[in-house]
């Protein structure tokens, strides 16, 4: 059956493989021309106890003929090796009437009874709920080909779903080669047979056929998570130093820097804790070297002060932030976007900065380039909010091509201008030059203390004003600078704007094309700078009838009345423009789906009472 | 998107051109040639004035480290002096070089960054015991374990001189400050012991503010050593600890100078003072020394030439060249590559 | 001549004593019976060289007929022991036209002669602004009775103050007998020598003389500053522990508690740092003593990932923010409130809390007893925003009567019923009761993870939704059970209504009361609850045609136009309202003079094309 | 205003009446009776089931505590054990008692704030080493010299492990990890060492997860200590640092036993492992062992019962009567009273 795009899973306990499964078929699928968008799914502890819902570990894949650009609605298909783990993607409402599971059917013959009866029981709860469960003997197969099926289902399976999905067996064959190599030639060995016998099995023993034809691209391309594509553009960002503290779920951008870094002459540095993560990158950047800081909300929860005194001392600083479930410890696998109004707020006293979200791969890796830039030309931190489900799913990107221009260039050691202070405070734009130790009569101090164009220690109202103003001026200046977003659907105008930032933007998009298509007046526009806003927003949003934030973090429900606490990016553009924007907002720990965010437009169109056509 | 930037209209001007910038930096990385060339006086290192209490130790300190800055002719605008926040904090203010006044507690991972990429630059840290032994504390250890280069002054008066009289860390039981107008309770913690037990430490040593010319040599020494060099300096407060350290001022008994030929000069002060040969590559000997608090140890406690330095992790590559990092940066792209 | 108020400044290095005089006369003309506010005026460092502007240390008194309730506009009379830190006083605007200085000469024949000509600039530079200068041999005076004049001449200008505006005399040698009976009595009977010796030189060498009648008060009245109001209202909330590390300007809280708090059988804790602080009174609040944490701005910029925590975990606890001049060090013995907004959003994720102002030393003292059951009932950290200007300025309020309802009531040890899970929140108002350690059956397990009713760790979309509704729903809770709050001025609506929070209050309530008499329609509020608002606050603005706040932070100029951000309040309540609230804020680093406020509002009204009377 | 809560006309209910409470109040002074009263059984301290890898070392750790609990009949209600973030930080969960799971690197200014005005519960507090002695260090040095009575289990696996393998401070040098492909660059910290060599620090001990029996003998000689007892625990991580302490596990000889009336019972041990005799209250031979690799010392290394206990402060007036208490503010209201 000819299809144009499928959602497959694969769900096992931690340790049989299932995400490189899913990864092997999405790097398949994306070499093949398809669009693809990954979702790893991942337990919290490192080896949970086996058969356990919060135990579950895997990978959906969204393979499509087009370009997709989220990680869509329920499953079509689920690879599962039992039944407890499948139970987690129930709760999570990953299945849909007649999904099809094809679930390993040995637990209803294991020796222990307690086993039989919950997979007994399981099977018959999700056959109510209208799965079709199609049994395979995943294990019993894979035995046949290695002592330890734990370690081998994975790829049988893949064997299998790539029969189904008719996926090209060679590319399949050059993803397990370089996954295994690093082992052994017999296990890659062992690996390429399991593969073969998953296909032919599915060919001698199902019928279940799909096709989802590609579309060939014209473009080099390149397959990324988010937090590679964000590594990759710390580098290409000529970025040298790299100062963080382990914390999920930014870390493993980390982990691929610190293999690939000093490949380029730079450096990780692991510090003890995130303060001093923050204080090291502080210090590089006085001396020159424009430095990343990397964590997620906790971490930027410690950061601040450091935070306020860059902004203070004007010492430029990318802090890229990939926010996870919160508050307080939260969530920590699982995606959010709770922490925009702390980005934007956080630092006691006033505190301008520049704050960016990328919503897709592609602006993961140039808006660091941008950020390095902007950090410099501003002289402030620029913060660079992703976010955890940006940060695993993988999708394939136009190769990027980088440039020396986009390297910071050498620091510059030639002498200073003796005339020129070191907060030379231009009065149109708030900008000024620094001077880099080295540099000769540039000598000055840093001080977070209220200070003059000197960088001396003031105390008078007339200078702690004139600093605050030339600060707080830069932002307006960037803003000026700055183009107006781009509006998705109709930029004339209609019903409905549906406002968002960062990661929620694929899935926005497709559910407003959806209905576009049936004739409904909605677009949508993503924001990508957040302090300071893009310009014109009032004026875009002004030819709309209705306005409705969709952010994944939490709002009180419209009947809290006068006491309702809007989504966060919806309270700042209600400051920010006076316009009565409303919000649908949610923390699931997972994305937002086109479906439901389609649902939420048809809700509030009802609701407001315009016509539907 | 596709091409970075292209959302943003705004250009700036860049200071210097690209050539320029290719030649400072061949200047920077042979550096040593610099000092030959220019002669510095004591003025060229004078910043703001002081504003500390009159009597106030940290006057010393600040007199020794320029001293220190013009005797070894070390540029300007190549020294680096960083602190934290309190009154002995203030110091890089009053220097002509460049400087770094942070956060209370923090200035240890700010030097750390900042001599991560700059082997070319002479680093000093200044700190408070409340700054460096309270709120920095866990900077304080991991730093001495990074030992990368740098001198490190604690400037120790036994209370919060800047906040108005709280007790400190390091001061004595019972002392009466406002925060404990009974009495503090607990007794202080010894910043040389601590320093000595953590692993990679590699120079641990004492002085007292009153008597600069062992704090110079003691400076002066800490130049040659390769790593971290961390120096607890006992520092009169005449404003909240009036005559706290007087018995150690008056009584030469209660002073007793470490000699070693790796050790610090102990020059003139022999004359007042006695002295204990003192192998500073000795673990228990040092730790001895540390724990004793009368008569106090005066001199290098602690040395290990040998132990890791951060520094070397963190500027490797550092001459890398702009056509290789694209060449690399090529290279893991084409890893991810698909068509 | 008989007044209504006048202003008067004592000026010194530090060192010599002039806040000594300051306070005295204060207390004095307190107990007299006049309304009084006082400013302490600090340097940044603990004894600056002296004869220098930054070096300035004193006070200022403010004394009128009736109730005071701001520190006023210009001085109108100054005592100045050397005119360098006089010269700091013409910096911060405190001088008018006309203003009375007290001047000693003796700088005029000092050996030196850079000091001599210094003098004779300076003293023509203060006449030319029109200064009424008067040279008083304040040193040679005192000389005739103490060696070193510098550590006398304060309490002899005292008593030369104290002729001047016909003071008790009676009560200013309580005052010295009770400041100096801790030193000896020989130091007592030298300073009422010397208040003496001032007061006779007065009487014969000048005709100065005003007198500021008192309306005596049938209530009872102590005198305070805000700091010890707090400390005050810590000790009769019956809060146990004091947890804190030290920072300006929060840090004389502690002090006092430091001496007084043990005689209620309460400690403070000094922590190692300010993360370490929080830590200690989360722990203390779990184990049942609901406790206090004090500090300023960077302090609170530490303390946000374990206030998340308690947010999270809903443990109670009162957070005690006295602000200063930010951002990063800023101007830590100055005036802001400019952590408004960290405190409503630092930390990442949704986190609801409770945040109070007090807008003067009354309820500085009361806020804190109510803080206290707000954070029991509520289950959650309140914090409650001062900020330099009450801390240290002192006034007279009528003396509380403490009742042991005020007190935390000794914690429950009782058995825990069963059936009762940790966290039952009320479907309605989302308030639940928490189990003490020591409570049998009531065991659980308190985290900063996502849990379930019973604090068990829970990955669920619901049951992540359901427990962020539960701890937001508190707010709206909240929000029902408060009062509107109450106009200044003409509840009915007017022209422009003056918004505002916390210490500017007696300042804008001052320039109200001026341009109402003029019979200009304004009228102003206060805000006492910022999270959440107090209720109707739409309704009340409605009344208005137009809304001003004033506030003591950072707003860019209108002419930042799009790119405006606004003051910090206004900010919050443009979201909350739709309002188009403008705002005048500034930044001086002391307080906001009711003439300036005047100004603005006159401003505004014309801008706005209000008709004037 | 003048009249507190006068804008807030919100009530609620008070769960127990006043006199209930009074009530209970007195049980809490007089709480040594409790245990007197109930036998527990090994269930009342089972928590959630653990979900640590299979043969994780914390495992072990877990039941020597419930054994612990049990045997002691400390009552559930009455004991609280306190952690930070990390694997080892999810123990309170497991176990049937209070518990407090806070932020990484925090635990013990928790558990110090709940030990601050309840002298009645028992307090254990479990930390990682990237818990303990990275991101918590200045909290460590600082808990240890509150010297509050509690016992401090530091499960040392000498990696991150919650993370997924990044370098602690505690791994060895050159092992690699996933922040340091090529070998972490530093000596590890030794924790021994640095926590002895603080002022005030009274119990400091080391156990191993796979000899239960003396880990189960030095939690209850921590038990009897009367201020904070510290005891590193060296954990195996099969999943991370797979047989990284096989080389003491299966060579005798490389542990060896200290003894002393004082220390730790060594039970079966002295069958297999060599032992030595050693006096704790010698902090120069603590110190000597501290820092001796291999062969490793179990058992009590140093002690020091009459370091000052901060409790002693914090807990001060913690009886007093709510009629004290009023008369008491009403002498400090006097104090500014001036009508
Ligand atoms: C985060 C933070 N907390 C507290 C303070 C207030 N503070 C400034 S200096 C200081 C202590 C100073 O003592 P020390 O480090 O011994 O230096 P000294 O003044 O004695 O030289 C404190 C608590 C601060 N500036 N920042
Ligand atoms: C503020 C903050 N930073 C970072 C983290 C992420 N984090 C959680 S556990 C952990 C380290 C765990 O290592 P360790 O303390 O040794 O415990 P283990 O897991 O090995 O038992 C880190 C870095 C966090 N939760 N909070
Ligand atoms: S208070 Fe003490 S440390 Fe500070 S300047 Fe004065 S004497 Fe020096
Ligand atoms: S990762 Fe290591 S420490 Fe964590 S549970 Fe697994 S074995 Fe234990
Ligand atoms: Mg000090
Ligand atoms: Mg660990």
């Amino acid at each position: 059956m000819q299809i144009h795009q499928h959602i497959i899973e694969f769900v096992s306990d931690a340790g049989e493989g299932a995400q490189t499964a899913g990864q092997c078929l999405g790097t398949v699928s994306a070499k093949m021309g398809n669009g693809i968008w990954t979702v790893e799914i991942i337990p919290a502890e490192v080896e949970p106890p086996r058969r356990s819902r919060a135990g579950a570990s895997g990978n959906r894949v969204r393979i499509g003929s087009k370009k997709i650009t989220n990680a869509g609605d329920q499953a079509d298909l689920v690879v599962a090796f039992n039944e407890q783990v499948l139970y987690s993607r129930f709760d999570v409402g990953a299945m849909r009437d007649g999904t099809i599971i094809l679930l390993d059917d040995k637990w209803a013959s294991v020796d222990d009874e307690n086993i039989r009866k919950e997979f007994a029981d399981a099977v018959a709860d999700f056959k109510n709920r209208k799965a079709d469960i199609r049994f395979v003997p995943f294990e019993s197969e894979t035995k046949k080909h290695i002592k330890d099926p734990r370690h081998g289902k994975n790829i049988w399976a893949l064997g299998l779903v790539c029969a189904i999905y008719d996926r090209d067996l060679k590319l399949a064959e050059i993803e397990i080669t370089k996954k295994f190599a690093k082992k052994s030639q017999e296990i890659v060995d062992t690996n390429l047979k399991l593969l073969h016998a998953g296909y032919d099995w599915a060919m001698q023993n199902t019928d279940l056929r799909f096709s989802i034809p590609a579309e060939p691209s014209d473009v080099p391309k390149i397959v990324v998570n988010g937090n590679i594509a964000l590594a990759l553009g710390i580098m290409a960002a000529g970025i040298e130093v790299c100062s963080m503290y382990p914390i999920t779920p930014a870390t493993s951008i980390s982990h691929y820097l610190a293999e690939a870094f000093p490949r380029m002459g730079c450096v990780v540095h692991q510090a003890e804790d995130e303060i001093s993560a923050i204080g090291f990158a502080i210090g590089a950047s006085f001396a020159g070297k424009t430095p990343v800081t990397i964590t997620s909300g906790p971490g930027l929860a410690l950061k601040n002060e450091f935070l306020a005194l860059a902004i203070m001392a004007e010492l430029p600083l990318v802090v890229v932030i990939v926010q996870r479930g919160g508050p307080s410890t939260g969530l920590p696998t699982r995606v959010e976007q709770g922490d925009l109004l702390s980005a934007l707020y956080a630092q006691p006293g006033d505190a301008p900065k520049i704050v960016m979200a990328p919503s897709n791969h592609e602006e993961c890796f140039h808006f660091i380039i941008t950020a390095r830039k902007l950090a410099e030309t501003f002289r402030t931190p620029v913060i660079v909010l992703s976010d955890a489900n940006l940060a695993t799913g993988q999708q394939p990107i136009p190769r990027p091509n980088p440039k020396t221009t986009w390297f910071a260039p050498p620091i510059d050691q030639s002498d200073w201008d003796e005339s020129v202070p070191p907060f030379d405070w231009d009065p149109q734009t708030g900008l000024s030059q620094r001077p880099i130790p080295g540099q000769k009569n540039g000598n000055y101090v840093v001080t977070g203390l209220a200070h003059d164009q000197n960088g001396r220690v003031a105390y008078e109202s007339s200078i702690n004003e004139h600093a605050m103003q030339a600060r707080s001026r830069k932002l307006a200046t960037l803003q000026h600078a700055l183009k107006p977003p781009v509006i998705h659907g109709d930029p004339e105008g209609g019903d409905l704007l549906v406002i968002g930032w960062g990661s929620p933007r694929g899935a926005i998009e497709e559910a407003v094309d959806t209905l576009r298509a049936q004739g409904i007046s909605v677009s949508s526009v993503t924001l990508k700078f957040l302090s300071p806003f893009e310009p014109n927003l009032k004026e875009i949003f002004s030819k709309f009838k209705h306005l409705l934030c969709v952010e994944i973090n939490y709002s009180d429900p419209a009947s809290f009345g006068d006491a309702r606490r809007y989504s966060q990016l919806c309270t700042v553009l209600r400051a920010h423009t006076l316009c009565d924007i409303d919000c649908w907002s949610h923390v699931p720990g997972i994305p937002l789906t086109p479906k439901d965010i389609e649902a939420a437009i048809l809700e509030h169109i009802d609701q407001k009472g315009i016509d539907k056509p | 998107m596709g091409e970075t930037l292209s959302f943003v209209s705004f250009v700036t001007k860049e200071k210097a051109s690209p050539t320029h910038k290719k030649e400072k930096l061949m200047n920077m990385t042979d550096w040593t040639l610099e000092p030959r060339m220019r002669e510095f006086e004591l003025g060229d290192y004078l910043g703001a004035a002081p504003r500390w209490c009159p009597s106030c130790g940290n006057h010393t300190v600040l007199k020794c480290l320029q001293k220190l800055c013009k005797d070894l002719n070390l540029p300007p605008e190549k020294t680096v002096v960083v602190s934290g926040i309190g009154c002995s904090s203030r110091l890089p203010h009053h220097m002509g070089t460049y400087g770094f006044h942070s956060l209370h507690g923090r200035s240890l991972p700010v030097a750390c960054g900042i001599r991560a990429r700059r082997p070319d630059l002479s680093i000093f840290v200044v700190t408070g015991d409340g700054d460096c032994c309270a709120i920095g504390a866990g900077h304080w250890l991991h730093a001495l374990r990074y030992n990368m280069k740098m001198t490190v002054m604690l400037l120790d008066n036994n209370i919060y001189g800047l906040t108005k009289k709280q007790t400190s860390p390091t001061t004595p039981a019972h002392t009466k400050t406002n925060t404990h107008p009974n009495g503090a309770p607990l007794d202080p913690v010894n910043p040389l012991a601590t320093a000595i037990s953590m692993t990679n430490a590699s120079f641990v040593a004492q002085c007292v503010d009153w008597l600069p010319e062992h704090l110079y040599n003691t400076l002066l020494r800490a130049q040659q050593h390769p790593g971290l060099a961390f120096i607890r300096i006992r520092q009169r407060c005449p404003h909240f600890m009036k005559g706290h350290l007087d018995a150690f001022m008056n009584d030469p008994n209660k002073i007793q100078i470490l000699t070693d030929p790796r050790g610090v000069l102990p020059g003139s002060l022999t004359q007042t003072y006695g002295t204990v040969e003192h192998d500073p590559t000795s673990y228990d000997d040092a730790m001895k020394h540390a724990r004793q608090t009368d008569p106090i140890p005066l001199g290098l406690l602690y040395l290990n030439e040998s132990a890791l330095r951060y520094d070397e992790f963190t500027q490797k590559g550092i001459v890398t060249s702009e056509e290789e990092k694209l060449a690399a940066i090529e290279a893991e792209l084409n890893k991810f590559a698909i068509l």
